[in-house]
């Protein structure tokens, strides 16, 4: 359901095995974050996640778990990198199932939310010009607050 | 001894990211403990920000909380993965 | 960008394929629909798409464009099968590109939506009682109505 | 000739897909057409029906619209598919 992975992973693989687990769902949807080769116009040449276990993991399973009461989901695979990775590596993959299209599009972006906001993890980004610790945008604090019952 | 995490950009301001270090007496709760990792960092007030959430033994506590020696405590600034 | 397809494919190697085109966007979203193996508690034997040449390619095609214009995409990909397909066979499969979490997964839920409401397909599911001509259900259509500008 | 294509479950109701039919001289646009094919095919209206869309040559048209010999007529009910 959930792996924290210090290595690359390929997303379309992920897809792969996920797709032999959706028990006759008939919606799926996937979500992959890459890393960027460019932020602000300059290249981006590595990025380095940092997570604190067993925080980290507890709080994923635990969003995960308030996904699946929320929405009727047949399945649900989160995986996440930490360590260094370079631009075009997959950072993060969400995948949903069910048998309503409408219930895995909002479970997987509810679940990007999450990981976005609230997943313990520290995020740093080297380009040319030195390494910089991203925060989440405001952006992403008014995604995840869409979710508030 | 306690046991000190320093999370994302803490640690480029501490110069180092997990510390074992004795609490001195007049540290009892997180908010004598913020004071003093701050003063003893010279960290100009980044340990006193609320955006920097406390963990005590891999709990994140609401703060005033007590602290206590072989506590495993981490500096956790604002997360955020994906 | 768009393929009709007459025999089954691998959402899976198709993500695959779009990853490699993707421009460097941050984020990536998939949808893949199934052929469901039940439907109103009776088992499914087969599914049946009828498209309209042309009209049904062109349609789609205006359906990208409009994403496109929309939502700053660097890429996006749809395949829709026809013909006869059994339980568990993938219908179609939409996946867009973007720098933007939100642009990727908004533009992805916008065209299954055109697809499930207005893409010139016509749908027959087979079961054990007989044959049904599908139509879009009344939730299709309010889903289809958020788009409206 | 005019060339007739049923979709969906209109070719079930025709017992048809594809037919090849002359047009009668009444027939002059989409609403003596719909009369004319319900009637032929005792359709009992079902060809009549809003949410069946008439395209001619590969074009939905807003109707009515005028229908000549070796038009491709095509009978669309509600589309869907995903």
């Amino acid at each position: 359901m959930f792996d924290l992975l210090d290595q690359p992973f390929d997303p379309a693989e992920a897809l792969k095995q996920f797709n032999t687990a959706i028990g006759g769902a008939g919606a799926v949807v996937s979500f992959t974050g890459h890393v960027r080769p460019s932020a602000h116009g300059s290249a981006v040449t590595g990025l380095f996640l940092q997570a604190y276990s067993p925080l980290t993991e507890q709080g994923i399973e635990q969003a995960i778990e308030t996904a699946t009461a929320r929405w009727p989901l047949s399945a649900v695979r989160v995986i996440h990198r930490i360590g260094e990775m370079t631009p075009g590596e997959a950072i993060v993959f969400v995948a949903t199932a069910s048998a309503h299209r409408r219930a895995a599009f909002e479970a997987a972006d509810f679940l990007m939310d999450y990981l976005k906001t609230e997943a313990v993890f520290w995020k740093k980004e080297t380009g040319e010009t030195g390494s910089t610790w991203i925060e989440p945008r405001s952006e992403d604090y008014q995604d995840r607050a869409r979710w508030a019952e | 001894m306690a046991h000190f995490l320093f999370f994302g950009k803490l640690a480029d301001i501490t110069g180092a990211m997990s510390v074992e270090q004795p609490l001195p007496d007049t540290v009892t709760d997180t908010s004598t403990l913020r004071s003093w990792l701050d003063e003893t960092y010279q960290a100009s007030g980044a340990l006193l920000e609320t955006t920097v959430r406390l963990a005590i033994n891999s709990e994140i506590v609401a703060e005033p909380a007590p602290v206590r020696e072989h506590d495993e405590i981490a500096l956790m600034p604002p997360v955020g993965g994906g």
